[in-house]
């Protein structure tokens, strides 16, 4: 009872926590790589206080669609979370196919994203709209996939179960591994809108995608999606854990390494912000495409393995 | 004698393949309703009374006088030119009506041979006589050569029906020629009507209902 | 009693062109074409369920022609009613000389579909020729006379054919001179099978002009265009069945002789021509009375292959000549209401029916439908019979073939006779109702096709198989 | 009294009555009796379904020559289909009601025709007689082609509907020959399974039913057509007629016991690519109704690939992923017709208020019409599969047959097309979501784009769209109920033996309705909090102008430019063709863009087609010149032709 309860407080800190902490640790990253001290990691923490408190200024041309769409999208991030094996190897919510759930979670975080941002009858948000919906709809096919391959290889069906096995199973290897994290990470940079498929940090509305979208948001909304935002790269962030995680491991240094690792790809998120310049608007379809590439290439090398034996 | 009358039938069809005038064409069918009567009579062995009777209003009345007289007056009232059009010239026209007869012969050689059910002299000539009908109907560009060609594969049809050597009932017969004859009276007063109805220099250009 | 069919039109027809009286001559048909029925009737139903041969030597009412006599007798019920209206603008001369055809018409027709000799039912094809061409020339105009011209002209040539074949037939015949059909079944047999081809073939020519079978139907879609809408459905609905008929017999013999393989081809190759041509011409006219005329060439080549097919089909080609009678009767009479309205026969020229015109409309639209074999029609029934027996006899490619050329007709009928209906009608269209007996006869017909569609009673069922043992038994 | 024939008499009676009555009563009379025998039949087939201990009532009409005894009879899988349609027929004639009532001059044939549609359609899913079967199917699609043509009689759609009726047609004959082929192997027209199966029969009936199920390349009839015809019109296509096809594709094949594999693999095939043909198709276009037919197009094809999945993991033996697959099958035809015909209401009170369809006029109606927004915003997130709503329960469990298949299959060939058909699900799956988003956000959100007046919307639209949206969720939040509405149906069909199977995705979908009222509860709730700490905390200000002065609505994001990013990009499948005026010069004239998209099978296969065959057609068409010397040719040269034949003969 006690471990259990743990275990809920742990992934409890984990959710409410660590997504600030993330896009501190990109921001500080980005900073000292800068040559600059920067903001303490907690700044985003405290941005969120503070935007919640503001008084928000709503468009008089917006529905309750605009009010309501980052509430939305938060709690279907926030569950799809839950869904993801967390910082003890198991998620709060498992069931068959649960990783399904997952990506149709995302979906309806984005479907009112877009609704959120056209409502407000501004151009620019309309093209932010735009872009995010396009560029990222090879993501989901990408991640199915990725996910059925590995579903093949492991023979379950829910997240924890596949992710926990995937290491004993025949499928696995680190020649299949390495393709599945580097696909994993292409889609947390699309989900989280980071360089080289956007800049965040931007200030010419053109060249913006997500940040464009969130234009006229102000105060409480801002803060949920700022928070959605950085709770979407945990999330994935936590998939790419899971999978590097050796099967042996348990107790503490689970967490331990799990956080390690979120920690190491925030890192590395900072790191390709601060080397990569972003790509060509018309090149980011191409790049996301790249992970369907990708989740064929580890199709393709798992079916070697498994029915061939070879590698 | 009544071969005789048939060979001259297969003359009359050379000579009507060659010629230019109408008026030639409407003595030839006449002179092929008299040799028509001369051949039914020739053959009339066994032929009762009544029926030579009915042939002879076939041949005699019908074939070489009403239809003629009547083919005639349609000509004149309707001042038709007494010239042929054709789309052969006549030179060809007798070479294609000679290579008929041949097929005539040879059809009748071979039928000769092989079943003796028809008259193979009557029968050949009567093959000839209806191709020519044919050959006059689909080459002459005017109306009522079409007519006249129809009465000739008509009288094409009445030699094979004597070459068959059997009586028809004498009711089919005369209800045949009555039916032939009021065909063509009606086919003479369409001509009528579409010169008076049509209104132009060309009454032959009946082509105009199509798809 | 017979008798009565035969001459009482002749005589009528000779008073009505004797005393010239305009009254007479509009109210005699629909008069006579009731009485006529009704004699029909009397006679077929009055020796139900057992083969007359009658015990006249010429002229017989068995079940088969009972049946082309009764669907005729409907067809003259409806024509003549309408030629009411046909006739109302005309003089007097030209209503006697109308009736007076008509009348001849269906005399013919009717003597032929009695007669039990070959020569004489030839004697009576060709005189529907002759009626039927003035009656093709009724309206006078140019394209009458053309239309008229060509339907005498290759109708005469048809029947000349015919008649060679009919030669040919008595030629073969090694035994008996006799024309009767039931001698020449008797004899088939027995006769020289080279002579029989050919005389079934130069027939099968010859009847199949008059039936508009292609590649030798070239005549009717100009004769039943240019015709006067009562005898337009007289044409399509009754001669066209007359020449069946004689073809059905004859094919008869052909299968006593043993040359049935052969008969079929032809039928077969004549059928896919004929359904052919209609599915082309279909596609490319802009004249719904023509359209009209190539469904009918159409179903006239399905009634070639469900004889060609044989076996159950035959039942199908007789349920499939009544439901083709009296939709195409209904058709073409509706063609005389939107005819007056519109004032053309151009599909281009004819549109929002639906709103001019709503009852008509309706009928067209229903009659349309029937028409194409959609269900609940009795040509769906019949149809249905046909493929059934070719998929029995395994013919898949004529199949694929045929739907594929049907599809391509109820693309193009639907295309040309519904696009009437629709759309906006022009300005001037008078929009007065006619008189009812310019609909009643129709919703008849059409109502009798759906009908017998959906539930075919027994009685009619047997009466059908009754009629099928004059040309099986 | 029978059920069947009580709801088929009634339909005909209110049909006969609104012809017959006067104007006044006559529609309120024969919606009523429409309504009744919907009711009845609704309720019988619920409770069919729902309690396994009745059975089927049946009832048998002795037709004359040719077709004898012919049966009607309820079973479980006819029963399901009856629920489908007497559902749509509730709803589907209260919005022809509405219309016929708002609209002065709209014909009183229309709920004749409707009577009629309804009452074949569920006369031809209890008939167990194929040519009756035939029969009904084509009056169904005359029945519906009347709708069609007293609806509007634009000239200018005409050849749509004649396209549509040859379409029908042709597909008509497909069965027929199937039918025939089957009865000729079984000797009876009774629809059941041939001794033999033969490759062909289940091409001529797939082909045949794809007709109607606008399997892609059956489909071209469909999106000219949906546009012009009033909702409840295209509602009854899109949210029932639509599923026969489904119907005669399941009960057909499944009479057929096993099939061979490459059927499985051709079905899941043809639907693979209905999927994502229909909605990259949707995706583009801007009228409306069209995008909803194009979208319809999409969900036909994923009930498709859960039927081909179904059909190979039975014949690999993988029962509990052939059920889940069959079960997702029929369980999304059942949400598709729950929210499709919504779709199609809201998008009617959007052309009524507004006056037009085309999306980029439209603009800002939710403020217009609030009611019909929410709905639509349902229905898209429905038809999109998001959970909470209709569209999740099938998809979903489209998706777990396919995975338990692939986990169990034996060859690499075999899991490569299943991950492939996982990823294109997937795929049409996002596709699907930026198309409604899209189709959500620029017609309901944001301002008006156009100068047209808008209307509010009338409260008469509300019942259908309030009561629909409320099943959408319900049935999204529960989806257990749909799980046992479907068991009956599968286990008639596949035996008792997978009653386990059963157990196993009730729990599946029990665990998944427990995670989506959290998940609703917890959205519920957070909009609660929302609402409370900002409610006191909002100032109301104009949009950021991005720097102009006086933003016009006119700078909004349009349609065509939301999808212009992604259409570019797989512009290889969509043809654009683009017609503009650019602006060049000193004084630049007006300059103006126009894009048009083209349905490939449409522009490529059929016209073409078309234009051949009218090729092949025209080589015959000058044998009628109107020249009588060649027309008497014609039959001398066929009469030489049989004489030579018969010379060679002798």
């Amino acid at each position: 009872m006690k471990e259990i309860i743990l275990k809920y407080a742990v992934f409890g800190i984990y959710i409410i926590i660590f997504p600030f902490i993330y896009i501190g640790l990109i921001n500080k990253l980005k900073n000292i790589w800068c040559g600059r001290k920067g903001a303490p990691v907690f700044q985003p923490f405290y941005d969120f206080v503070k935007l919640i408190r503001k008084t928000e200024v709503i468009s008089s041309k917006t529905t309750y669609i605009f009010f309501f769409a980052p509430v939305a999208s938060f709690v279907a991030v926030i569950f799809a979370a839950l869904v993801v094996p967390g910082p003890y190897g198991i998620s709060i919510i498992s069931f068959d196919g649960d990783y399904i759930f997952f990506a149709y979670l995302l979906s309806l975080s984005k479907f009112v994203s877009i609704a959120g941002a056209m409502d407000t009858a501004s151009s620019f948000e309309g093209m932010g709209a735009a872009r995010e919906a396009s560029f990222t709809s090879f993501v989901e096919p990408a991640y199915m996939m990725l996910l059925t391959t590995i579903v093949y290889a492991t023979g379950f069906l829910s997240f924890q179960q596949i992710l926990f096995v995937i290491q004993g199973s025949t499928g696995w290897s680190f020649i299949t591994g390495a393709p599945i994290i580097v696909a994993l990470f292409i889609m947390l940079l699309s989900e989280g809108s980071r360089i080289p498929l956007d800049d965040p940090k931007t200030h010419l509305e053109l060249t913006m995608i997500h940040e464009v979208m969130v234009l006229d948001n102000s105060g409480m909304s801002l803060a949920l999606i700022n928070y959605t935002s950085g709770l979407k790269m945990c999330v994935i962030s936590s998939i790419i854990a899971s999978v590097l995680i050796p099967q042996e491991t348990v107790g503490y240094r689970y967490i331990l390494l799990f956080f390690a690792i979120i920690a190491g790809t925030a890192l590395i998120v900072g790191v390709i912000e601060s080397v990569f310049a972003r790509v060509k608007m018309s090149h980011v379809p191409r790049f996301v495409f790249t992970m369907v590439s990708v989740a064929i290439f580890v199709m393709a090398i798992s079916f070697l393995k498994i029915f061939r034996g070879v590698i | 004698m009544s071969a005789i009358a048939a060979v001259l039938i297969g003359v009359s069809l050379l000579y009507i393949s060659t010629t230019a005038r109408l008026e030639s064409y409407i003595k030839m069918l006449m002179l092929q309703g008299i040799l028509l009567f001369m051949v039914a009579a020739g053959n009339a062995h066994d032929i009762s009374f009544t029926s030579i009777i009915i042939i002879g209003v076939e041949t005699i009345l019908f074939k070489s006088i009403m239809i003629p007289l009547f083919l005639l007056k349609t000509i004149r009232k309707n001042q038709i030119k007494s010239d042929v059009e054709s789309y052969f010239s006549g030179f060809t026209s007798l070479f294609i009506v000679t290579a008929i007869l041949t097929l005539g012969f040879l059809t009748a050689y071979l039928s000769a041979s092989s079943n003796a059910v028809l008259e193979p002299l009557y029968f050949g000539i009567s093959i000839s006589a209806m191709l020519t009908g044919f050959f006059i109907i689909a080459t002459r560009k005017k109306l009522i050569t079409h007519i006249m060609g129809y009465m000739i594969l008509e009288n094409g049809i009445f030699l094979l029906s004597l070459s068959a050597a059997k009586e028809m009932p004498f009711i089919v017969n005369l209800g045949v020629s009555m039916d032939i004859f009021i065909g063509v009276f009606l086919a003479g007063i369409f001509i009528n009507r579409i010169k008076t109805n049509f209104d132009q220099h060309d009454i032959d250009d009946i082509s105009r209902l199509k798809d | 009693m017979y008798e009565l069919l035969i001459y009482f039109p002749l005589l009528l027809a000779l008073m009505s062109i004797v005393l010239r009286n305009k009254g007479f001559s509009v109210y005699v048909l629909p008069v006579w074409s009731i009485v006529q029925t009704v004699i029909i009737f009397f006679l077929v139903f009055s020796k139900f369920n057992f083969l007359y041969h009658g015990t006249e030597k010429y002229f017989a009412v068995d079940n088969l022609s009972g049946l082309f006599l009764i669907i005729t007798g409907f067809l003259f019920i409806g024509s003549s009613f309408h030629s009411i209206d046909a006739l109302k603008e005309r003089n007097k001369r030209d209503s006697s000389f109308y009736t007076f055809n008509l009348l001849v018409f269906v005399f013919a027709v009717n003597a032929l579909l009695m007669s039990k000799h070959l020569g004489l039912m030839w004697v009576f094809i060709e005189a529907t020729t002759l009626s039927g061409a003035m009656l093709i020339y009724f309206e006078k105009k140019h394209s009458s006379i053309e239309a008229a011209w060509k339907y005498i002209f290759i109708c005469s040539i048809g029947v000349a054919f015919a008649f060679i074949g009919i030669i040919f037939l008595s030629a073969a015949s090694t035994h008996s001179v006799d024309l009767f059909f039931y001698e020449m079944n008797h004899n088939a047999p027995l006769m020289n099978k080279t002579w029989l081809k050919f005389g079934y073939t130069f027939a099968l020519i010859g009847f199949g002009t008059k039936m508009g079978l292609a590649p030798v139907h070239s005549w009717l879609p100009d004769a039943h265009s240019e015709a006067v809408w009562p005898v337009s459905a007289m044409l399509s609905g009754a001669l066209l069945n007359g020449a069946f008929l004689a073809i059905m017999k004859l094919t008869r013999i052909t299968e006593l002789a043993g040359i049935r393989s052969f008969s079929s081809t032809l039928l077969l190759v004549m059928g896919v021509l004929s359904v052919l041509t209609a599915a082309v011409f279909v596609q490319k006219t802009k004249n719904y009375k023509r359209l009209l005329a190539y469904s009918s060439i159409e179903n006239m080549g399905i009634l070639s292959l469900c004889l060609y097919a044989g076996g159950g089909a035959l039942f199908a080609a007789l349920i499939h000549a009544l439901g083709h009678s009296l939709t195409k009767a209904s058709l073409f009479l509706t063609t005389g209401n939107i005819y007056r309205r519109y004032h053309s026969k151009e599909i281009f020229n004819v549109s929002g029916l639906i709103s001019t015109d709503r009852m008509s409309a309706i009928i067209w639209i229903v009659s349309f439908f029937c028409i194409i074999a959609s269900p609940p029609g009795l040509l769906f029934v019949s149809e249905i019979l046909l493929f059934k027996e070719l998929v029995q006899k395994e013919s898949y490619g004529l199949i694929i073939l045929l739907f594929v050329l049907l599809a391509a007709v109820v693309y193009g009928a639907a295309f040309g006779l519904l696009k009437i209906c629709v759309g906006e009608a022009p300005l001037n269209i008078d929009k007065t109702r006619f008189p009812l007996r310019n609909y009643i006869p129709q919703i008849i017909f059409v109502s009798a096709v759906i009908i017998l569609g959906i539930y075919m009673p027994v009685s009619f069922k047997s009466f059908i198989d009754s009629a099928l043992e004059v040309i099986t038994k | 009294m029978n059920k069947i024939f009580l709801s088929v008499v009634l339909f005909s009676a209110g049909g006969l009555l609104s012809v017959i009555l006067p104007k006044k009563i006559s529609k309120i009379v024969s919606f009523l009796l429409i309504i009744a025998g919907s009711f009845i039949i609704l309720l019988s087939s619920i409770n069919y379904l729902l309690f396994s201990s009745l059975t089927g009532e049946s009832i048998s009409v002795i037709f004359s020559f040719p077709f004898k005894e012919v049966i009607f009879k309820i079973d479980s899988l006819s029963s399901f289909f009856i629920l489908i349609l007497s559902c749509g027929f509730i709803f589907n004639s209260y919005s022809a009601f509405t219309n016929s009532v708002k609209k002065k001059h709209s014909s009183r044939f229309d709920f004749f025709f409707l009577s009629i549609f309804y009452s074949a359609m569920i006369l031809a899913v209890t008939v167990s007689h194929s040519i009756i079967f035939i029969s009904l199917w084509e009056i169904m699609t005359l029945s519906s082609f009347a709708l069609i043509m007293l609806n509007h009689s634009q000239i200018e759609d005409f050849p749509f509907k004649i396209n549509y009726l040859a379409a029908m047609h042709i597909g008509m004959f497909l069965l027929l020959g199937a039918f025939l082929y089957i009865s000729a192997d079984t000797s009876s027209f009774i629809l059941s399974a041939p001794h033999q199966f033969k490759g062909i029969m289940f091409i001529l009936l797939f082909c045949g039913f794809a007709f109607k199920a606008e399997f892609v390349p059956f489909h071209p009839w469909a999106p000219h057509l949906y546009p012009e015809m009033p909702a409840h019109v295209s509602a009854a296509f899109s949210g029932f007629m639509m599923k026969l096809g489904i119907y005669g594709i399941m009960r057909t094949f499944i009479s057929f016991g096993d099939i061979p594999l490459w059927c499985g693999y051709a079905v899941l095939g043809v639907s693979l690519a209905t999927t994502f043909y229909g909605i990259i198709f949707a995706f583009v276009q801007r009228d409306i109704k069209r995008l909803l037919a194009y979208s319809s197009i999409e969900n036909m094809g994923i009930i498709g690939i859960g039927i081909g999945s179904g059909i190979i993991s039975f014949h690999y033996g993988y029962t509990t992923a052939g059920i889940f697959s069959f079960a997702g099958a029929l369980i999304h035809a059942l949400n598709h017709s729950i929210f499709k015909p919504l779709l199609f209401y809201s998008a009617e009170v959007v052309e009524n208020i507004t006056g037009t369809r085309d999306v980029e006029k439209l603009g800002g109606v939710m403020k217009y019409a609030p009611v019909a927004g929410t709905a639509f915003l349902i229905a898209s997130l429905s038809i999109c599969g998001i959970p909470l709503f209709a569209g999740f329960a099938g998809e979903f469990s489209i998706y777990i047959g396919l995975l338990k298949a692939i986990v169990k299959n034996p060859s690499a060939g075999n899991v490569a097309f299943s991950v492939l058909a996982v990823s294109l699900l997937a795929l049409s799956g996002a596709i699907a979501l930026i198309t409604f988003a899209k189709a959500f956000s620029v017609i309901f959100l944001g301002e008006k784009r156009s100068q047209h007046k808008f209307e509010k919307e009338s409260v008469s639209s509300y019942l259908p769209l309030i009561t629909l949206s409320l099943i959408s969720f319900v049935s999204g939040i529960f989806p257990q109920f749909l799980v046992k509405l479907v068991s009956r149906p599968l286990l008639d069909i596949f035996g008792m033996d997978f009653y386990a199977s059963f157990g196993y995705i009730s729990q599946l979908f029990k665990n998944l309705s427990f995670v989506s009222i959290l998940l609703s509860s917890a959205i519920l709730l957070m909009c609660l909090i929302r609402y409370l700490i900002s409610r006191n905390k909002i100032k109301i200000s104009d949009t950021w102008g991005c720097g102009y002065d006086k933003p016009s609505s006119r700078i909004q994001y349009t349609g065509f430019g939301f999808s212009e990013n992604f259409s570019s990009s797989i512009s290889g499948i969509i043809q654009q063709k683009d017609k503009k005026a650019s602006v060049s010069g000193i004084f630049p004239r007006e300059a103006f863009f126009a894009a048009r998209f083209f349905d490939i099978f449409e522009s490529k296969i059929y016209y073409p087609l078309m234009k051949y065959f009218r090729h092949a057609l025209s080589v015959f068409s000058n044998i009628q010149r109107g020249n009588t010397q060649i027309y008497i040719l014609y039959g001398l040269i066929f009469a030489l032709a049989a004489v030579i034949w018969i010379i060679a003969g002798a």
